[in-house]
């Protein structure tokens, strides 16, 4: 209801930074860039390889939550298959370089290309329906994709599973593969997010945030907007292909088992867990979901262990039980619930300077006669 | 003939499974209008809790069934009201937490049962008995027969329950537009129990009805797929549709596996996904469907 | 740091991209050729292997002795612990922790306690590389042990276990493909329980003798292992008059086979194969009754847990075949192990007893995937007590030459035998085994097929 | 006496914004009472708080019991029936489930009786009977949904611009029903309007709404001549 769509509102992202001058709020955001780049660049110079390796792994996992956050975070359509296109992804690049001798740079353009296709097809049922049914269609084929590949057992390797040449650095760089690995991985990832963040605030991402929030709105946009949104469709699952191919780089390993309703399931949750609609909430989401269950560094995962210790098994109900209380607690997720505090701070504060002026957004104010 | 026959009749029996988990999905869709994704595993775990009284204190079969279905309603019950409703209530009209809750139970309920019963398979008895009857030539099991006339009685209890009752009325009203229903004295929230409650109940049919492969928490993984995309054919808000699209799926699927190389019985999937894309391109209403799922 | 040699690696990988691309794995083994087929591995008497000498010149960065010191060894375990596959595996690691727990108490190996740190792969094979990763070099254990599945160990070989790898141990695979046979390529991977085409030969030897010219149907899985079992029949009815005259697949995920066996008794077949796993193998033999089939059934050797053959009823179990090396520790079928071997009976006791004083359950204690796991615990036990001395290398040595190392739960006659490139697979003895609808029985004599498991692995 | 509604400083929003800021308003038995307001004056708004839909702050109470803080079904069995603006039908309902329903929190005899006499009032509705509500006309679902809520014998009617997006003349019938049914049953109406003529015709008093607060109030007829009033709801 309204409430709701107050708090939607407040959860894309803020335009402004409240009560800072422009200048301040340039700085401020220069001095945030400059930390990340400086975050990302130090990793690997930290890190052991095993845990770059698994830094590696949530950079898979971020693209892949990255082009589920546009679909499901800012288009509404939910995806339960975004594992199958990671598949995709794993499998154009996996084969073209062990069978065909491609480089991985070339490969990783086919398989970002292979998972688009894949995208839009499974994606025209959202021309006509809600975003809930097309969880449906993705559903049935994160379960039909491991199927597939070991049915084509003689292209992809069937449950053997096929193995991939290193993605190896060139000598000049003088870096050692997980390295060179996770450096590549890592610009280009910086690099989508620059793109969906254009996306999102272009007129095309504001179209289809306004039919999310608002069914009359979709309804006036009709035609654009279907298509639309099938190409948003298509470039999410393009991501999360790129994900998969930087998923091979890591493992430089593919077999169907990786690529069943758990990955699919675990992208979905790590959207919603740093925030669906929130431009970091899908890093911040993929880097709890991979380094979680290998909580041996930041962060400690104490609870599971004292529960998990001598009941293994009982993973995924606490994983269950944690993700239901998230979405109780914090709906929109770890950034999403950061963002909307920080909101509602500085409302607050605006209304204890306005007096009893009435706070921006709501019901507009109608002058008095 | 008769060898197309026997498949046909194979394709009846799971059919009529996939039939009794999109009842069960479709209940809750009507009630709330949401699909529930740990509705396979929420009736693996309702078996579980049949086969509690049945082989935990001896009760007869039919008895634990029934004991079954009131331990599930409630279970779904209290599921709406202390984990769906407080999520749902602060989401409005973003189906995604609701959905992220299921997961959240499917994973649970997945865990939680091999915990509670043990992690080997248990031996669940058929319910309908085993033996068959040959019908020209082909010959269909008691367990086929005893599904399909259960489905049938399924239908009729829920068509008498929505069109002739009170509460059924009110559950229609809640699920085409809960604001007016509560406008109008309805108790929304108890209608949403209720439904889930109902759902979980008849999921327990489902599940017990499939059980006799061997009751583990995997049990209703493979059929869930198939109950969705009967349900999807069906026009997830009849629960005849569901049957008819149960039916439907589970015959052209086993067909389709035996008799075209290219599907095989490896990849039956095939059929059933792209049976939801296309119905959901061409009819998303489905056969017996109102027009709701178009609202684009 | 050392230059690898770029020829070696690529026909390394080509090799392993090749067979699986096929999808058939093993075959055009180079060393196939060297024969072997006639030789025995047991015959050699002296504690000093000669057979089999690694060498670690290629081996990248070569740390012998990591996970070693004079207290403690650390091994390392990657497996699926949690999800739909978990639970039934993770009886098989408690096996081998109640073994090592008891070791451990009497001292451990050589003085030194063995420590095994374990790690949940979900059967994700991704999940094993990272798993496998961290042991190695994180926790830095001294060798991986009885990782699970086929994919799994195929994640990781090429990193560790291959002669220009990391060269790290990986002790007795719990999977039983054939192609932890490539001695050559991968010296420090080493498989466990029967190779599937192993199993396959020795049941087509059967049933050649009961009915020569018979007509097979084959129920598989549609996986590597699967196939395995297909491809392995194939090669192995080559030279007889028996027949395979039909051949249906089923995925895992959806145990009700009846369609698929349907098919099949509509072959009218006299014997069937059913090449299966969990709960297809009860399901399987249901539908051959419910078809009223009456054909010679073989399940495979997965399918022989006795908390799977209880879903189905005894009519469906009674006289259905298989093969087994391990006793079977099920309560009530004492009997049958005091009359095949009155010491196999008292060894069985003696397990019982060990694995509840070391916390296990008495389900535990007659549960197949404990005694497995128990008898892998043995096996870990027995290669690093025979290893001359305790490096990656040797250790390696040891395992590719056990000499009828008889671990006490293993059938009369049975006994794990290596012999390095020549005989790479560790349990080549089977019977045939017949279910009385309560027990397994053996059928006859030992079947000894020890060195020859080569000959029955397909040619790609 | 006192009066059948009686909201004292009501205060009530949306999550963080708050639309009504302090509003007193009576309404006693039998009466038809208007309030005037733009939009986004806050009409809405007081309906909803008072059929309990949003929450609200202050008082309000129907007969000495509090609305604030119950369900819309708990409130509705204290004798409020609230037609909510878009008319609110249950679209997939037939005319005659939409009645039923009506009736839900009712547990006498007379449900069929009921029907009837809102069939005689509205005879196009008779006709319709068995259509689903989503298949009519704008009109005819206003129509049907003040008789649903009739159907609940509500003492007090809440009324939610029943004029939006009808024809005037339309717009004439149901107001001329509404005074009827007024009339024959003693039933209290409180209507917000944007078209404040027709409401003020068929009202006995009336309040004007603006930003959340009341700045006037009176008889029909006073408001009717206020040349405020007059100038920004009236038209004239």
């Amino acid at each position: 209801m309204s409430a709701a769509t107050a708090t939607a509102t407040a959860t894309a992202p803020a335009p402004t930074a409240g009560g800072l001058s422009p200048a301040a709020r340039t700085a401020i955001k220069v001095v945030v860039w400059v930390a990340v780049v400086g975050v990302l660049y130090w990793v690997p110079q930290y890190f052991t390889p095993v845990q770059v390796g698994l830094f590696t792994k949530v950079i898979a996992l971020a693209f892949a939550a990255l082009g589920l956050n546009l679909l499901t975070g800012y288009s509404g359509l939910i995806s339960v298959g975004h594992g199958a296109f990671m598949g995709v992804g794993a499998y154009t690049t996996a084969i073209l370089v062990a069978d065909h001798g491609w480089s991985h740079g070339a490969a990783l353009v086919a398989s970002a290309a292979a998972a688009f296709v894949l995208g839009v097809l499974i994606g025209l049922p959202a021309l006509r329906i809600k975003g809930l049914y097309l969880a449906l269609v993705t559903l049935a084929l994160a379960t039909l994709f491991p199927e597939v590949v070991k049915r084509y057992g003689d292209v992809t390797g069937g449950t053997q599973g096929l193995r991939v040449p290193k993605f190896k650095a060139p000598e000049a760089t003088d870096l050692a593969n997980d390295q060179w690995i996770y450096y590549v991985a890592v610009v280009l990832l910086v690099l989508s997010f620059v793109a969906v963040r254009n996306l999102v605030h272009s007129r095309v991402g504001r179209a289809l945030i306004a039919s999310r929030d608002n069914e009359t709105a979709a309804e006036t946009m009709g035609v654009h907007l279907s298509a639309y949104r099938v190409v948003v469709f298509g470039i999410s699952a393009m991501l999360a292909g790129m994900g998969g191919a930087v998923n091979v780089w890591q493992t430089n390993f593919v077999d169907p088992g990786q690529f069943g309703i758990v990955l699919s399931i675990t992208v979905l949750v790590a959207v919603v867990v740093g925030g669906a609609a929130t431009i970091l909430g899908p890093a911040v989401g993929a880097y709890l979901v991979v380094w979680l269950p290998n909580g041996d560094i930041l962060p400690p995962a104490v609870m599971p262990d004292l529960i998990l210790k001598d009941n293994p098994e009982l993973i995924d109900l606490v994983f269950g039980a944690a993700l239901i209380a998230l979405m109780m607690l914090a709906p929109y997720g770890l950034v999403g619930g950061i963002k909307l505090a920080l909101y509602r701070l500085k409302q607050r504060r605006a209304v204890a300077a306005a007096g009893k002026a009435p706070p921006g957004g709501g019901e507009p104010a109608v002058s008095t006669a | 003939m008769s060898e197309f026959l026997q498949f046909f009749f194979l394709g009846l029996g799971r059919g009529a499974i996939y039939a009794t988990l999109a009842i069960a999905v479709v209940i809750i869709f009507r009630a709330t209008g949401l699909l529930n994704f740990a509705q396979g595993q929420m009736a693996m775990f309702s078996t579980f809790i049949v086969w509690g009284f049945y082989d935990g204190f001896g009760l007869p079969l039919w008895p634990s069934v029934l004991l079954g279905m009131v331990v599930s309603f409630l279970m779904g019950a209290l599921i709406e009201r202390l984990l769906i409703r407080p999520v749902s209530d602060k989401a409005g009209h973003n189906p995604l937490p609701v959905v992220i809750v299921t997961i959240g139970l499917f994973l649970g309920f997945q865990a939680l049962a091999p915990w509670l019963w043990g992690e080997t398979a248990k031996p669940f008895p058929q319910l309908f008995g085993s033996g068959s009857v040959e019908i020209f030539g082909a010959s269909i099991d008691y367990q086929t027969l005893g599904t399909l006339a259960m489905l049938a009685a399924e239908v009729l209890v829920l068509y008498l329950l929505f069109q002739r009752t009170k509460v059924g009325l009110a559950m229609r009203g809640v699920a085409s537009n809960s604001e007016s229903a509560a406008l109008v004295g309805v108790p929304v929230g108890n209608m949403l129990m209720i439904g889930w409650g109902l759902s979980a109940a008849f999921g327990v049919l489902a599940g017990v009805a499939t059980a006799d492969v061997g009751l583990d928490s995997t049990l209703m993984l493979g059929p869930l797929i198939y109950a969705f995309a009967a349900a999807t054919l069906g026009g997830f808000d009849s629960p005849l549709g569901a049957v008819v699209g149960g039916l439907i799926v589970g015959v052209v699927t086993e067909l389709l596996a035996h008799y075209v190389d290219a599907i095989g019985n490896d990849l039956k999937l095939l059929p059933a996904f792209l049976l939801i894309l296309v119905v959901l391109l061409v009819r998303p209403q489905g056969l017996f469907g109102k027009a709701q799922v178009t609202r684009v | 740091m050392v230059k690898r040699s770029r020829l070696t690696r690529l026909l390394a990988l080509g090799m392993a991209v090749g067979l699986a691309a096929t999808a058939c794995g093993g075959g055009r083994d180079d060393e196939e050729s060297s024969g072997g087929g006639a030789s025995n591995g047991t015959t050699s008497g002296g504690e000093q292997a000669t057979g089999f000498d690694i060498d670690t010149s290629e081996c990248t960065d070569y740390q012998p002795d990591t996970g070693v010191t004079d207290t403690s060894i650390k091994i390392g375990v990657s497996l699926p612990l949690s999800g739909p596959y978990g639970t039934a595996f993770a009886a098989i690691s408690r096996g081998y922790e109640y073994y090592i727990n008891s070791v451990n108490e009497a001292g451990g190996v050589d003085g030194r306690q063995i420590e095994v740190i374990k790690y949940d792969d979900v059967y994700n094979a991704g999940t094993t590389k990272s798993n496998i990763d961290k042991l190695v070099q994180e926790d830095e254990v001294f060798a991986t042990f009885n990782v699970i599945g086929t994919p799994n160990n195929l994640a990781f070989r090429d990193d560790y276990n291959a002669v220009d790898s990391l060269c790290v141990p990986n002790l007795f695979t719990g999977t039983g493909s054939q192609l932890w046979g490539q001695t050559e390529a991968y010296p420090f991977l080493i498989g466990s329980i029967p190779a599937y085409p192993t199993e396959a030969a020795v049941f087509v030897d059967y049933l050649q003798q009961q009915k020569p010219d018979a007509t097979l149907a084959v129920l598989k899985q549609n996986d590597d292992f699967g196939e395995g079992y297909a491809e392995a029949l194939v090669t192995a009815i080559e030279g007889t008059d028996i027949e395979i005259v039909q051949e249906e697949v089923y995925n895992s995920d959806s145990p009700d086979v009846t369609a698929q066996i349907t098919a099949l008794a509509g072959s009218g077949a006299d014997a069937v194969f059913v090449g299966a796993t969990g709960l297809a193998c009860p399901n399987a033999l249901k539908a051959i009754t419910g078809a009223g089939w009456d054909p010679i059934t073989y399940i495979s050797a997965t399918c022989t847990s006795q908390t799977i053959l209880n879903l189905a009823a005894p009519e469906d179990t009674t006289d259905v075949l298989s093969t087994g090396y391990i006793a079977d520790p099920k309560a009530g079928c004492e009997a049958q192990l005091e009359a095949l071997d009155p010491e196999l009976a008292t060894n069985m006791e003696d397990f019982r007893a060990q694995v509840q004083a070391n916390g296990g359950s008495a389900e535990d204690a007659s549960n197949g995937f404990v005694a497995y796991g128990w008898s892998m615990g043995q096996l870990l036990e027995e290669t690093l007590k025979s290893a001359p001395e305790l490096t990656r290398e040797s250790v390696m040595e040891a395992a590719y030459n056990l000499q009828d190392v008889d671990l006490p739960l293993l059938l009369p006659g049975v006994s794990a035998n290596t012999n390095g490139v020549e005989d790479p697979f560790v349990i080549e003895s089977l019977y045939i085994i017949k279910y009385s609808g309560t027990c397994w029985e053996t059928q006859g004599e030992v079947v000894d097929v020890e060195g020859r498991t080569k000959e029955y692995i397909p040619e790609g | 006496m006192s009066p059948l509604l009686d909201v004292r400083d009501l205060h009530a929003g949306y999550g963080p914004i708050t639309v009504l800021r302090g509003i007193d308003l009576t309404v006693e038995d039998g009466e038809i009472v208007v309030v005037l307001g733009a939009n986004g004056a806050g009409k809405t708004t007081l309906l909803r708080a008072l059929s309990g839909m949003i929450a609200g702050k202050g008082s309000a109470t129907v007969d000495g019991n509090s609305v604030l803080g119950r369900r819309p079904d708990q409130i509705v069995r204290l004798g409020v029936a609230h037609v909510p603006q878009g008319r609110g039908t249950i679209t997939d309902l037939t005319v005659d489930e939409n009645l039923q329903l009506g009736a839900y929190a009712r547990k006498d005899g007379e449900i069929e009786a009921d029907k009837e006499r809102w069939f005689e009032l509205f005879p196009r509705l008779r006709e319709r009977r068995t259509q689903t509500a989503g298949s009519m006309s704008g009109g005819e679902q206003q129509m049907l949904a003040i008789a649903r809520a009739l159907m609940a014998r509500p003492r007090l009617l809440l009324l939610d611009e029943p004029s939006l997006g009808l024809a005037p003349l339309v717009t004439q019938e149901v107001f001329r029903s509404l005074a009827q049914v007024n009339a024959e049953q003693g039933t209290a109406v409180l209507v917000v309007e944007q078209n404040a003529n027709l409401a003020l015709d068929v009202g006995n008093r009336g309040y004007v709404l603006e930003t959340g607060g009341i700045v006037a109030a009176g008889s029909a007829q006073q408001l009717q001549q206020d040349e405020a009033v007059r100038k920004a709801y009236l038209g004239y």
